[in-house]
């Protein structure tokens, strides 16, 4: 097992990472930006380095910096937790070949996977169900309408290197077709680097369904189930929960099967997240393979009981699994709310000092959060402040719990986004169960009104 | 100056700047030392944080690298990446600069080594090389202070 | 600088920060010192808690039964139980004090009825009914004020 | 289901019970002493009333105040937590008279049960494996005298009406047994107001295992498995576990059996507590039924998914038991660690305002708590400020959690028992499993010396 993890992150996941090592008995170095340098995550961690100045691509980001601080602290391994450098396929070959583990799968498999056209390729090979779409890449615009025309409108045109909605267009008849490709590819090229552009059918009211996968180094493959992610807003997810409504037990171990197939088709290891849309009909396709752990991971650690960060560091440390599939049981419900510092209305950042800071406890409520009565939130850096996660027996107590817990929740100082996870809680469809992942734009634009 | 009395005054820079204060007096034993500077209005109270859970020393203040400090005619060096420390090119070598040496703009002061890499770090203006701070061969983080420069030297 | 002193400042910066000050200074055996920050205009003054999720008003300030309040020459009368309060012996009949009125130690002013029970809340001094502070009919919580009496009422 | 229910009591419990019934939707009336005015148990509840001064006796434990706050506000049922109210057989008998519905066993069954002897000799005619000793209280020395020669050397000499250690009396040898039989019923008497004490065998090393039990009122009784409570210091539990380390399948199965006999042998409703005695060569005897909630309840919570204060309320509104035996679950391992308000050495309570309070967060972590900056320990109440509670897959996971936890938990102001804790965590004999109830004596001991 390591001897001492670097942290290669801020905010709660940092702290969530220095508690698994703590639990393990693993030293770590926290890294943190000038701003950061009163951070909770800094205070928690065995040493820490500064990388930088505030800007996250001069500090978080900075790879030089980074590794230049796992060398003097010695470190065996870098857990990059999610975004900054999590799936930076350079990042991850540069570990390797200095021999510091990246807590993480390979680079290769960063590489291939992040390539979303070329995943998408991949899986359908070996039949794996894929979004009804074009053979890879558009390289024409003539190649575009052909295909477009086959799958019927409406298409979306999606970036190969895409994610967080860039480079994305829906189009709803053909002849704004052309434009979408011109404009698509010209905006993935500029926020990506990479203009490669490809077309699948839309799905006007599709869930967001993903798996959890965990691999290990000896070709055993077992999930965890699924997380519903249906609750987005401008693609970003808000809100979270495990099971899913809208499954039952034969969907669920049929989809579970393909999560499995899909990451042993690419020898994959360590965690890994299959996402799935999921249509009205029951019928899902495969979308892409998140190559870290996710913010929502600890509504699949609440409802199976495993610490999926521990599992990641034991993984990278050549550990075996210690179980398998039959060994991981569903019970219960859980739900997150991602509490960002943001003007509820308005929905833009809200940084400042906080004033207040009481979480929520008491049953089944679990809070993560780096925040305390000191904090600041930063401009510089994700708006999300905590993660606010509850447990029931069925999923009507854990929405009771949550909305119980988010009243008890008091954060002074900035605004954030509690009071629209009310709005969400309070509504009688999704109480109900199964919305689609246009459920929160028209909540939003119902109130606007 | 005594030396106790410098390191004292250095302390006390040390606690104002980490704590954002503008004023700091101590008096004991008939010497009293008092250290001030006038904030911009816009720098933002900084809570302080204890840091019960961390066994190394909490990280410096973070200057700018080269600028002035307002508090006294000193430029501080801070380290532009994070890395090991070296006075000098190789353990043969003489080091780069001695406190007391007259540095010009652009002369080499130091080493940080980082992923193999020799970075030199070039003096930002004329001076006289006042204080070093760091022990060749430490690690040193982005911000860290390296020398104290007097850019004004009493010729 | 020695580490007690070290320490002294650390804490008293710590008491600055906590209660917002601008200046603090301490003087003992021979040490001073005096530790200032000017605060930016925007800092927030010590914030308020907001009680959220009570919907009730808050409980009224306690007095003990029967003490002089500090603000003014005026007795409270409070309730000794938790009840309901009457100031009437039944529907039918009169109040047993109106404001204004003059009362003797050990009158009944009110009745709390608690668990069926009637209980006679007296006055513990002569004075003159000042107000009466809670509609007949209501309940009361211990502690609650009742009445207000002038134990000096100008004849 | 009951619309409003006031909850009889304060701190972290008052605050437990009022989450319970804002989940479930009901109403709530704080009740609270004037130094608890400005408590977080009066905050969060919907109404409140002083029902008196500082003073338990003449607040909490005031029963024509606190049934004259639940007239006024019309409510239901009153939920008496424990300690203060809980277990009064007068207090139950008047709400029932009143047509308040009492969240607790029948008076009745508080009375029946909380006269130990009474309670031993009926168990004892129903086959219940009792304590080898005295066929109901002593009446006369002489037939104290040939009880115990009858047992053996060591015996226990304890009050019938006894709690808390208070009139009882180890005797080692024949010469002794006079002397403490007077002086135990002389403490009883003037304690309890009960002089009757009775004789057990005694033994020197055993565990305190307790079994959790619901019981509606249509005949039904589940058991939620055991308790470890053997960290006792001053017959006072410190530290609470589930499940036990001393139990094996076959032994728990057994027990469990047991506790339901017990239960169902006097028609008891609601939850309570089976506690046996558990010997060094694995035979386990009954003690005693604790006819309320008791402070450690959520470890057996995290361990089977249960929330048992809504269990309660849901069967002193008269629902049916939702599941039965099978559908009890063990999953994974909870441990409890009370933290009092007292200093660690000479563990005498050290009250005052709070400067700093930063509780623990992250997986597995659980804090039931009323405190927070801006609270105060005042002398009149209960040292126990706050229960933190770990969840592990299994036992070595939550013994590292509730370390880690321990170390995040921030409270200045007053001195705590978090060092203690850590003592108990850090010795090996409690790390490998099963120790006695006199462990913690003798760690303390080793310590003074």
């Amino acid at each position: 097992m390591f001897k001492k993890i670097l942290v290669a992150n801020r905010g709660e996941i940092a702290l969530r990472v220095i508690r698994a090592c703590r639990e393990l008995d693993i030293r770590t170095v926290a890294i943190h930006s000038d701003v950061d340098a009163k951070s909770l995550h800094v205070r928690y961690a065995d040493e820490h380095v500064c990388v930088g100045p505030a800007e996250g691509g001069l500090s978080y980001r900075n790879i030089p910096n980074v590794l230049s601080a796992a060398e003097i602290t010695g470190v065996d391994a870098i857990h990059p937790g999610y975004g900054f450098l999590a799936e930076n396929a350079h990042f991850a070959e540069v570990c390797e070949s200095i021999g510091i583990t990246f807590i993480g799968p390979s680079s290769e498999h960063i590489a291939l996977l992040s390539d979303k056209s070329k995943a998408r390729a991949h899986m359908k090979k070996r039949g794996i169900p894929v979004l009804p779409g074009s053979d890879g890449e558009i390289q024409e615009i003539k190649e575009g309408l052909t295909v477009a025309k086959r799958l019927g409108f409406p298409v979306i045109v999606k970036a190969s290197a895409g994610g967080g909605g860039r480079g994305m267009r829906v189009v709803w008849e053909e002849g704004e077709l052309v434009q979408a490709l011109e404009s698509s590819q010209l905006e993935a090229q500029n926020a990506f680097g990479n203009g490669g552009v490809y077309i699948e059918r839309f799905f006007e009211d599709p869930r967001h369904i993903e798996f959890q996968v965990l691999a290990d180094h000896y070709g055993h493959v077992v999930h965890f189930y699924e997380r519903d992610c249906s609750i987005q807003r401008r693609y970003q997810k808000v809100l979270e929960e495990s099971p899913s409504p809208a499954l039952d037990e034969s969907l669920r171990r049929k989809m579970g099967q393909v999560a499995v197939d899909v990451i042993k088709s690419v020898k994959y290891r360590n965690a890994g997240t299959v996402e799935f849309l999921l249509d009205q009909k029951g019928r899902f396709y495969f979308m892409e393979v998140n190559t870290r752990i996710q913010v929502e991971h600890p509504v699949t650690e609440m409802v199976t009981g495993i610490d999926l960060i521990k599992e990641q560091i034991r993984i990278a440390a050549g550990q075996e699994l210690p179980y398998r599939q039959k060994d991981i049981q569903l019970r219960g419900h859980a739900i997150e709310c991602r509490i960002n510092a943001e003007c509820p209305d308005k929905l833009t950042p809200s940084p400042g000092p906080i004033s207040k800071f009481h979480p929520p406890g008491g049953p089944g409520i679990r809070v993560d959060t780096a925040m305390d009565t000191t904090g600041i939130v930063h401009p510089y850096y994700d708006s999300m402040i905590a993660k606010l996660i509850a447990y029931g027996r069925d999923r009507q107590e854990a929405l009771a719990r949550i909305r119980r817990a988010l009243d008890e929740f008091e954060i002074e100082g900035i605004k954030t986004s509690i009071p629209l996870h009310r709005r969400i809680l309070e509504n009688s469809d999704f109480q109900k169960g199964p919305v689609s992942t246009r459920f929160l734009d028209r909540l939003l634009a119902l109130h606007s009104v | 100056m005594a030396d106790s009395s410098r390191k004292e005054i250095e302390d006390l820079v040390e606690l104002l700047n980490r704590y954002q204060l503008t004023e700091l007096e101590l008096e004991k034993k008939g010497v009293r030392i008092r250290v001030r500077r006038d904030l911009p209005p816009t720098v933002p109270v900084a809570a302080v944080e204890p840091t019960i859970m961390v066994d190394t020393p909490s990280p410096p203040p973070m200057y700018s690298s080269g600028t002035m400090s307002d508090h006294d005619q000193f430029l501080t060096v801070t380290s532009p990446i994070v890395g090991t420390f070296y006075r000098a090119a190789s353990p043969d070598t003489d080091p780069y600069v001695e406190e007391g040496d007259i540095v010009k703009k652009g002369q080499v002061l130091c080493i940080v080594e980082a992923m193999k890499l020799m970075n030199e770090i070039e003096a930002e203006s004329d001076g006289r090389v006042i204080k070093i701070l760091v022990e060749s061969a430490t690690p040193v983080e982005f911000g860290q202070p390296l020398f104290l420069i007097d850019p004004q030297p009493i010729a």
